[in-house]
Parts: C-alpha cells; sequence; structure tokens
C-alpha cells in the first residue's frame, strides 16, 4: 500500500522544478536547430513561437538550467 | 522551521505585461518547490485578478497594478491591487457570469476562477479608489516530504 | 513607433531571493526580444548587483532591495538599489580584483563583470545611505526587423 501510495503520490505531484527543465532542454534543441537552419541566433520570440509559449515563460524555464549558453559552446583549451 | 519571504512588483497596466506578472508570481512561488498543477492554479489566478485590474479597473489607460506576494511557511499571499474606478457592488462581481463588458465577450467568470483556483479569496473595493484582490493558497509540497 | 515600459520590484535582501530577482529582470527584458545569449548577460550582471547588495550593502541583514527597469524602445535600463552601508572609495570599489572581502573568497569582479555585459554602469553610493548601480544595454533584435 505504501508503494502504491507513492508512486500516485509522484505521479500526481510533478514538481514544477522539472518540467521547467524539461522545456530549457527543448528551447535549447530548438536555438540549435535554428541556428544551424539559419546560420544566425535566433531570438527569444522564434523560440518561444516553436514551444507555443509566451517569451517570458521561455526565459524563466531556462533559468532553471545552469548556464545554458556555456553548454552549447565549444570548449577551448 | 518557520519561513517567510516577501516581494512587491509594480509595473504599467499594458496587456502585454500580464505574462510578466504571472511569471513573476510563479518565479517567487518556485521556492515552495511547487507541484505543476499548484503553479498552474496561482498563474489562472493571477492573470484574472491582473487582467481585470487593467481592463475594468483602468479602463486600458495607462496606469501602475501593484502585486504583493508574502509567504508564510508554506502559504502564499497575493495582492492585486490598482487604484482604478472601483466596484460598485462587490456581491454582484462575484456572481458567476457577471460582467459589466459583456460586449468584449468576458466570461464574467473571472471571480470564480480565482475562488477554484485558490484557497481563500478577498475583495476590497472603493468606487474611485480602487480595488485590491488579496488570495491565499496553500502548498502541500512542503508538507509532505 | 516608440515603445516604454516600466517596472519596480522590492524584496527582501536574502540571498535565495537573487535567483528570483534575476528572472525578474529577465522576464522583463523577453518584450525586447532577445537571443538567449542577450538574457545571460543581463541575468549576470543583474546577479552581480544584487549580491552586492545584500552582501555588502546590508551584510547579509534582512533589509530591502529596489530593481527599477525601463524600457526605451530598444533601450534597457536597470537599476539596482540598496540603503546599506554605501561605498567610500567608489574608484577603488571599480577595479577589478579589489574587494572589501577577501574572507569570503569574493572574486572583486563584480563590477568588471557588469561593465563587461552591460553597456553603460553607473555607480552612486553615499556612506550610511546606501547605493544605487543604474546599468543600460541596447538590444540589435528589435532594431532589425
Ligand atoms: N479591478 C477591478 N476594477 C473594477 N471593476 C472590476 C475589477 N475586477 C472586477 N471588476 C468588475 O467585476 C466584474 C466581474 O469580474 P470577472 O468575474 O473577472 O468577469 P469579467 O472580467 O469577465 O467581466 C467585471 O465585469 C467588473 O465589472
Ligand atoms: N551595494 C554595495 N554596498 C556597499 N559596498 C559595495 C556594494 N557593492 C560593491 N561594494 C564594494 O565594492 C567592492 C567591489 O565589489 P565587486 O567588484 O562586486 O567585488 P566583490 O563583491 O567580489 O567584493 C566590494 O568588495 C564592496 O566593498
Ligand atoms: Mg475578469
Ligand atoms: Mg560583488
Amino acid at each position: 500500500i505504501g508503494e502504491i501510495r507513492r508512486y500516485l503520490r509522484d505521479n500526481n505531484s510533478i514538481r514544477v522544478s522539472r518540467s521547467l527543465r524539461d522545456t530549457a532542454y527543448k528551447a535549447l534543441q530548438i536555438r540549435d536547430q535554428l541556428i544551424n537552419k539559419n546560420s544566425k541566433e535566433p531570438v527569444i520570440s522564434e523560440i518561444a513561437e516553436q514551444l507555443n509559449l509566451p517569451r517570458e515563460e521561455v526565459v524563466f524555464a531556462l533559468d532553471a538550467i545552469q548556464d545554458p549558453v556555456s553548454l552549447f559552446e565549444p570548449i577551448y583549451h | 522551521m518557520e519561513y517567510k519571504n516577501y516581494m512587491k512588483l509594480e509595473f504599467h497596466s499594458k496587456s502585454q505585461n500580464e505574462a510578466f506578472a504571472r511569471v513573476v508570481v510563479a518565479a517567487f512561488a518556485a521556492q515552495l518547490d511547487p507541484t505543476i498543477e499548484e503553479i498552474s492554479d496561482i498563474k489562472t489566478a493571477v492573470s484574472e485578478a491582473v487582467t481585470n485590474a487593467i481592463i475594468h479597473g483602468y479602463d486600458d489607460k495607462n496606469e501602475l497594478v501593484t502585486i504583493i506576494c508574502r509567504i508564510n511557511d508554506n502559504e502564499l499571499e497575493i495582492i492585486v491591487e490598482d487604484k482604478g474606478k472601483g466596484i460598485e457592488d462587490i456581491g454582484k462581481a462575484r456572481e458567476p457570469l457577471y460582467t459589466s463588458k459583456p460586449e468584449l465577450e468576458r466570461s464574467g467568470m473571472g471571480f470564480t476562477v480565482m475562488e477554484t483556483f485558490m484557497d481563500t479569496v478577498e475583495v476590497n473595493s472603493e468606487m474611485g479608489k480602487g480595488t485590491k484582490i488579496s488570495m491565499t493558497k496553500k502548498f502541500k509540497s512542503l508538507d509532505e516530504d
């Protein structure tokens, strides 16, 4: 019973922090695709449009993962 | 352990600031580690209150809307305030389907939505002085863990 | 077309509000349609200014930090203000690597970071009265359309 209760609880109460991270990774994927397609850095409205979210929501989500810029930058040593 | 936090936001009563205001409240509430459902409830309630301030309180004139949020342990209090025209009959305004602007295809369900998604909703208003909506919601998240 | 917008945010000088303040400014800046990189620049600058207000201005006591943002066409102005202890020698404070709290392993690079990521950085401060950092950044995005 405890097992089932835990299962139900975990599935009914997905933390928003997790969904924000999911959105952020999707946003970065879209950003990558747009860079490949247009050979330039996209603006936030282009990414928001594909995610079907307001720009503000995308910006909020991106803050949930660390340093989205450096994640995608080549590392020179 | 007692936990408290506070913020106050002031912004122009422009419709493009509604999405902004909603995200600000959500970002503040994030420290309560809410579920997706809890955050979505709050955002919906804030949207309704802010839209009301912009279109009813200020009749789309450019003035200032204020939002205050307080966290007391696992309870979030949200106050949305305008210095606009005020509500004449609060009882009637809160009735489901009542709207003073049917021509805008308003649903008249704003207050009902706030009451549905928040634990408490208090309305204070004075004609010519403005309207203050105080809402609270308890978050289960912190209790459970 | 001329475009203007304004917001003011007030919050407790607690370190967990640094991330909150950063998101609020970034969400407001979203109206200027920045790139992810531009957003990240702004957030970095705001983080440094807010951290300074909390740890230097208020020495980690719980007081209020204020942020004002103004949009004028494609320029964003950000003001971060505390009513804390103030800066004695602004010139020295702005020097790279200078820190008055080496014991906290501060890098002394806060002002340098703000100057790197923003177009202009102005510091006003009075001992015992507080500190006001005014920064501006122009966004290319809106020009191009
Ligand atoms: N901030 C406000 N200032 C003045 N009047 C308001 C305000 N908020 C609500 N009202 C009044 O209450 C009525 C009901 O509000 P609501 O339930 O949100 O429905 P709707 O916004 O669709 O009209 C509005 O039509 C308006 O007359
Ligand atoms: N808001 C402030 N109030 C008081 N002093 C400040 C404030 N901001 C900066 N300072 C002073 O300026 C110095 C340099 O700041 P900064 O470049 O951010 O380096 P750091 O924060 O690593 O010390 C700080 O060490 C502090 O003495
Ligand atoms: Mg309404
Ligand atoms: Mg610093």
